[in-house]
């Protein structure tokens, strides 16, 4: 296993030192080619330490997850093992919180493309203009104020008297108990990632011809198999985009389990949070951190074997 | 690391115009800050932390020095001593020391062979609180918390120190387990506590973070029971909720808070001189008022009843010296017993399991 | 006699009558906002029948078109297709397709999914659908394309696709709003040419919006002339091109020139010129003959354009065969005078 | 002062409300029209009630922060006030907090627009196929591990004793001492947002005609012309779009100070997190979170008068 | 005499050899990977020459035009611009701009900013760019759209912004990549004029890139025709047409019968090609006659194009001018037999 996984890692940095020299390689060409485009590359000495510290960053986190940390003093034992992975297979505790953390970053992605489709969709086509910078206010405004805000303010729309039961309750409602619970947090990530959703999906569909959508009326397709069959898969660069975003947000975020979260409702993050902050052990927070990478990884590399990349 | 040798100044020299402090939120106010300030001339810089993990966080970072003091609680300071983070305090430059109370001059969570890594300042039990309106009548043993009649309206801090709640509940509820000191648990007897609070994991509403997260799962009926800090019960009830406390008859545990001095700081004078002043009396008292906790220095009663009558006695400053021996300070577990074996579970193991727990 | 030839004529007899009208529009209006597209369109289409909408831009032939398709809604008016009501039905309800001018092909889906999709929607079955699609890519002359996305095809295959996808479903009109439109002018001829091909071939009534008159005379059965939202000539080529209605018409299809003669206005299309040297006769009796100046010649390959002045000053426009390989004989005389003549009944007159 | 803020709340409402019924006026005329969409509204009542709550959420949270607490009990008095803007304006530390967080916002913005241009640039222009994935991968890839992780892993590059420092020593240069400072946020921020801006600047770039460029140096205008004169007002677009997303992540953070900064480092985040998180006062933290928002409303309604939306 | 016509005869004459050579390509190769775009030209333009490139598409004319603005580098050979080898030159550097086919008009600017953005690179002073900026704008007629943004125009207009954006900055050579491709025919025909026009006006070289034969013909003092990234043909556009250098000229530039006669090829343009009905005599002697069957007559408004069949069963495409309004005389006959005659110096032999 670990000779593999060692085969891995120097094939990685193979391809990738041949990836890089091969773009200086063709950037030295296009510069003799295109004397004019030099001038554009003064930009590239901050770009190229960027990447290399970039990539420091990320060597410094992959290969502290095979070192170990001594669990008192917090001191960290630079020998490299498996240990941190196997600990996490092997424990019931660890899977499930990675397990639920991509399920949430997934649900939370699907609710909002589900709610940003419509809402794009309406803003592009149907909307007035003045409709449209009104919808995109609506959408931006709670950007710039602080995030943890609008999860206190959900606090006080989920709490047993709060704001949704309280309406619930004039309704004529039976009160829900969902504060505190998974189905809080699902909600509240919606919520606060939405606009990084509609903002990719909004102009996606921006770019589809109306054309299109009147062929396929014309075609004798109602709305339904319309949708389904031009809008979503011409959309879909922008849904690729938004989920990406939604999705790495969520995977990464800590805090909104901390504070709407019930029990069992703990992310990576946390775990990762708990890792460093108390045991100091960094490597082990580390592996942790890796394992939804190590998931993607394999999902989108399947992906690419059954050729669903073809399409785009 | 090992724990650092004592490094002690001769004196208290002139201050260094800066002060970096890690703190409890509500443990430095500007009505006790702003009167140093003006009087030192140590410009205090506050770095509020969220929980005794991040005040470890907060003083290891940079390597140290960063910050120059930290008021660290029980289930944290051993981790600085030993991690080498704090140095031994000379308590002879705190004139107040003489005052305290007498169990907290040389506890054992923050002095070690005799050098007193931390200078212990405020204390408090951790209680049972629950809505007088909900829970009719009152609860006189920690039961309450794992029994199913509250089931989704319970509330327990989010912390592995909270093992050591159901551990001191457990040793009276099953002696067989043979559970002397609730932070010193084997593995056979952290099992047992560990499957009782995956027990009461399904009766639990929110392992609560934050001293305000309490407090809101009280006033919004989220919660009716649950574990909590003076403090919180002191807010709820200004603030109108029907809540009470109490010591159950197991009895509690609790947290008696340090300062400690890192061992690379920067500005060791205005450390000295603001240890000095937050152990007069004056001080003592308004932190405790401020917070709803109890002084180490037994001096303070006075000052207490002055600002508020009666406060001396509600916070048992006037018996201190007793009311001390019912609670189990915390203190970081270690995998070396009391009596030298090393059959204990340290707080590595603790915190997995708390997550366990969690899930 | 060929079979345009043979229809035109027809036509020109019997106006197709025999045939059951397969689209009607009665007094049809519609008006974005304040701008009145199409203000009062009264239009018959006649099953088979090859029928153009010509007119200049904006003069509401789009418009006329979308109506049909049901892509809009008119404010006025009924349209009716083969007898039935349809001016309330979305267009998946209407048994017309569209040729966009835009092509509106699924960047996403190869050829042959393109084609196939007005036939999935309607639930044909896989193997129908599979024969239908190859027979409708041979008849666009795409057998091996199916294949490719729209994005690796030229213009003109775009075109085709287009074409193949509303023909598959064999629809009972085929509305084309510009469809050459944007070809060059070597495509665009080809294409004239197929697409006159396939309606023979599909006997389906075409239905064809243009601003290219030429375009509009070669390939039509009858033309409806559009200017400002409403109809202003309908009739066969030759009856708007020699008989035009009024001054737009006779202005908007072909080059004409407008003579004034005793007070009225008469329309002479430059063909209708002959030019002789002076002293020369000219090869027929009975012409009208008068003196002009050339002005310039263009050379234009298959015949010289030239520009004259008459005797009153009123500037017009000849054309003439180039018989000869040597064309200068005219352009030399070029700002000398010639003699023109023209047949009197070539003058149309004007009212 | 009062009046005047609660005529502009009045307004705003009553704008609100004009705009959103005008949306379900203009819906339901273009659903009789097109009858063709109405099943893709289906989707929209899920929405509408996402929008309602939303608005309550974001309603709740400015409407408590006129509110007052008392700072003993913590009980929150509901009579309307603008004490707690007022002690935000007058002390110094608040004011400075807000500057900082609003400072570093743009700074980061700033650092990501310079750092992904020509990157995303590289990627669309001179890239081959293989070499595109490869960006795309380096870009996304650090997206998939937990925020926390990477955060942690700069602090290892950071300490005295970490991988900067190494590195610089190996070199032979001085050691620097940037960890736990603002710098050390500043290069953390950016790199984590990093993505974000390079994402949608890549979908506007490609978006431009390569013509333009050569329409350009065929006019006599060298790379650098090009640059500011065609491709970066071009580009805006998506220029504007990852400012929105780095801004208001940046804006929203309150992790990073703890874990990076330094002494002096608390954000708007951070200050919001101490009123809620202990002094149990809301309405100060709501009205402290909204500042952000009232700063950009200013800007914005001064970039509009000026004209700057025109150019999109 | 008019200009064009005078200018024609006089470059027949001279060959604008008294003009100094301003664009010369000297055995210029381009290949990208392993296509041959560009395999072997060789070019003179003189100074103030109209100079089309004509040629089937991928023919290599683009290329060529984007070696000379300097966009590509060439694999071998020399440009040279006034006498200078400017091969290495980037585009900035050389005294050439040009009127792309896509219009590249900077979105984000205004009508006026597109045409100033030349002068404003050069340093020219504000109020001279403003001049001359106007000026421009007055020659291609849009002096009030100096305020538009190029999406608010139509494509004409649009296409006239970027010729003013060139010549506005009065480079040496103007060169012009199919500008006229993406215009409708109307529109076509009137901004041919315009072009034409303005060079007049300016007197700047411009180097023109069609595939249109009629704008080749119509424009151009001189057309080098290119096939397959060579040029096969430069010449008049008389020359051209013709005396078509090889079967590839004759088909490309205008439609062309071939006729075989004695083992040869001649080629026989269809307007040089005369009817007669059966026993009528044709006005002119010295005709070579023969009989033909018509196959198919089609009416384009100014004349019928005739599809005929010879005796040996050649088919042949004849054009007539509609002298008479009625143009039923041969329409009828289509399928008859008629006479049809040529001079015989129309013929021209093919080698
Ligand atoms: N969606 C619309 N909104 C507002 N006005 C419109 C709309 N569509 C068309 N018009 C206006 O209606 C009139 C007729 O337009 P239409 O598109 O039918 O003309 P057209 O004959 O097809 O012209 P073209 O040859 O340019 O395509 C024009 O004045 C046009 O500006
Ligand atoms: N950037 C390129 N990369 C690869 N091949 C190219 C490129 N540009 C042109 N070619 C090829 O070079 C040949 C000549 O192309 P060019 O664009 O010069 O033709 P053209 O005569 O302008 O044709 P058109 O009339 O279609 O514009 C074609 O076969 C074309 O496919
Ligand atoms: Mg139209
Ligand atoms: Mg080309």
């Amino acid at each position: 296993m670990i000779d593999r996984l060692h085969t891995v890692f120097q094939t990685t940095t193979d391809r990738l030192s041949a990836v890089l020299s091969g773009a200086v390689r063709r950037l030295s060409a296009q510069l003799w080619r295109r004397p004019g485009i030099s001038a554009g590359l003064l930009l590239s000495p901050p770009l190229g330490w960027f990447v290399l510290i970039y990539l420091a960053a990320l060597a410094a986190l992959f290969v502290s997850a095979f070192w170990a940390t001594d669990s008192f003093t917090g001191e960290i034992d630079r020998t490299w093992s498996l240990d941190n992975f196997r600990t996490i297979l092997d424990s019931e505790t660890y899977r499930l919180i990675a397990f639920r953390t991509i399920f949430m970053a997934a649900a939370v992605t699907i609710t909002d493309v589900v709610l940003a489709f419509p809402f794009a969709y309406y803003m592009v086509r149907l909307a007035t203009p003045g409709q449209r910078i009104a919808l995109f206010t609506l959408v931006l405004v709670p950007l710039w104020s602080s995030y943890l805000a609008r999860v206190y303010a959900w606090r006080l729309i989920f709490a047993h008297d709060g704001v949704l039961n309280w309406l619930l309750h004039g309704l004529g409602f039976e009160r829900v108990e969902i504060g505190y619970t998974n189905w809080a947090m699902w909600i509240v990530f919606s919520y606060i990632w939405l606009p990084f959703m509609i903002m990719p999906i909004y102009a996606a569909l921006e770019r589809i011809p109306y054309s299109l959508f009147e062929a396929s009326l014309d075609l004798g397709a109602k709305a339904w198999r319309t949708f389904f069959k031009v809008i979503l898969p011409l959309a879909l660069p922008g849904v690729v985009a938004g989920s990406i975003f939604t999705f790495s947000l969520t995977l990464g975020d800590y805090i909104t389990p901390v504070l709407v979260g019930g029990p069992g409702s703990d992310f990576i993050g946390n775990v990762v949070y708990a890792n460093v902050g108390i045991a100091n052990n960094v490597p082990f927070a580390a592996a942790y951190a890796t394992i939804p990478l190590i998931v993607m990884a394999i999902y989108l590399i399947a992906a690419r074997r059954s050729g669903a990349f073809d399409v785009m | 690391a090992a724990p650092a040798a004592p490094n002690y100044p001769q004196t208290i020299g002139k201050g260094e115009g800066a002060l970096n402090i890690v703190a409890w939120e509500g443990y430095a106010e500007d009505a006790w800050i702003k009167p140093f300030e003006k009087d030192t001339g140590c410009i205090v810089n506050r770095k509020y932390a969220g929980s005794s993990d991040e005040m470890v966080t907060l003083m290891r970072q940079g390597g140290g020095g960063e910050y120059d003091l930290v008021s660290a609680s029980g289930d944290a300071s051993l981790r600085l001593i030993y991690g080498g983070t704090v140095q031994p305090i000379d308590v002879k430059l705190i004139p107040d020391f003489e005052n305290f109370v007498p169990d907290l001059k040389a506890p054992p969570h923050n002095t070690i062979k005799g050098l007193h890594y931390g200078l212990s300042y405020e204390w408090g039990p951790n209680v049972l609180l629950y809505n007088t309106d909900k829970v009719t009548t009152a609860p006189t043993s920690w039961s309450a918390i794992y029994d199913d009649a509250y089931k989704g309206k319970v509330s327990v801090p989010d912390n592995p120190i909270q093992i050591a709640d159901a551990a001191l509940y457990l040793a009276a509820k099953d002696p067989s387990l043979g559970i002397k000191d609730p932070y010193e648990l084997n593995e056979k007897q952290l099992d047992a506590v560990v499957s009782l609070l995956k027990k009461q994991r399904t009766l639990v509403k929110k392992y609560w973070a934050l001293a305000s997260d309490e407090i809101e799962l009280f006033k919004n009926g989220d919660v009716v029971i649950g574990a909590a800090w003076p403090y919180q019960t002191i807010t709820l009830k200004t603030a109108g909720a029907k809540v009470a406390d109490t010591i159950p008859a197991e009895g509690a545990t609790g947290w008696a808070d340090s300062w400690m001095l890192s061992s690379k700081s920067k500005h060791v004078n205005c450390a000295y001189k603001f240890m000095a002043y937050v152990s007069t009396p004056a001080v003592q008292a308004q932190q405790a008022l401020f917070f709803g906790e109890t002084p180490a220095n037994l001096k303070a009663c006075e000052e207490m009843d002055k600002a508020d009558k009666g406060s001396c006695a509600r916070y048992h400053l006037n018996e201190a010296t007793t009311y001390i021996k019912q609670i189990k300070f915390w203190k970081t577990p270690q995998k070396t017993c009391a009596d030298g074996s090393k059959t204990c579970t340290d707080y590595s193991v603790w915190q997995t399991k708390w997550q366990e727990v969690k899930g | 006699m060929n079979e345009i030839a043979r229809q035109d004529i027809e036509n020109a007899k019997t106006g197709t009558a025999e045939e059951p009208v397969i689209v009607r529009l009665s007094a049809v209006r519609k008006n974005y906002k304040d701008v009145a597209a199409v203000e009062h369109v009264d239009l018959e289409v006649r099953r088979g029948e090859f029928y153009t909408l010509l007119g200049p831009s904006g003069s509401g032939k789009t418009t006329t078109l979308r109506l049909i398709a049901g892509f809009e809604k008119p404010d006025a008016g009924v349209i009716e297709l083969s007898g039935a009501d349809v001016t309330n039905l979305p267009p998946y309800d209407r048994d017309i397709n569209t040729v966009f001018q835009d092509y509106a092909l699924f960047p996403h889906m190869n050829v042959a999914e393109n084609v196939a999709y007005g036939l999935q929607t309607k639930g044909v079955p896989k193997d129908e659908t599979r024969d239908r699609v190859i027979e409708a890519l041979r008849m666009v002359r795409l057998q091996n394309f199916g294949d490719r996305k729209p994005a690796q095809l030229s213009g003109g295959q775009r075109q085709r696709v287009g074409l193949a996808r509303a023909i598959v479903n064999r629809p009972k009109v085929l509305l084309l709003d510009e469809p050459l439109g944007a070809l060059d002018l070597k495509l665009r001829q080809e294409m004239q040419l197929e697409l006159k091909q396939i309606q023979k071939e599909v006997k389906i009534t075409f239905l064809y919006v243009t601003h290219d008159q030429e375009e509009a005379l070669t390939m039509s059965d009858r033309i409806a002339i559009f200017n400002h939202g409403r109809i202003v000539q309908i009739g066969t080529p030759t009856d708007v091109y020699e008989q035009p209605a009024d001054t737009f018409v006779a202005g908007f299809v072909g080059t004409s020139n407008i003579i004034r003669r005793e007070g009225k206005r008469f329309v002479l299309r430059p063909e209708k010129i002959r030019m002789a040297s002076l002293g020369d006769l000219f090869d027929e009796t009975g012409l009208h003959v008068e003196e002009a100046r050339v002005l310039e010649a263009v050379y234009v390959g298959m015949f010289t354009r030239y520009h004259l002045a008459l005797g009153d000053g009123t500037e017009i426009v000849a054309v003439r065969q180039n018989f000869d390989r040597t064309t200068a004989r005219f352009r030399d005389a070029a700002g000398t005078t010639v003699q023109v003549a023209w047949r009197p009944d070539c003058l149309f007159e004007l009212r």
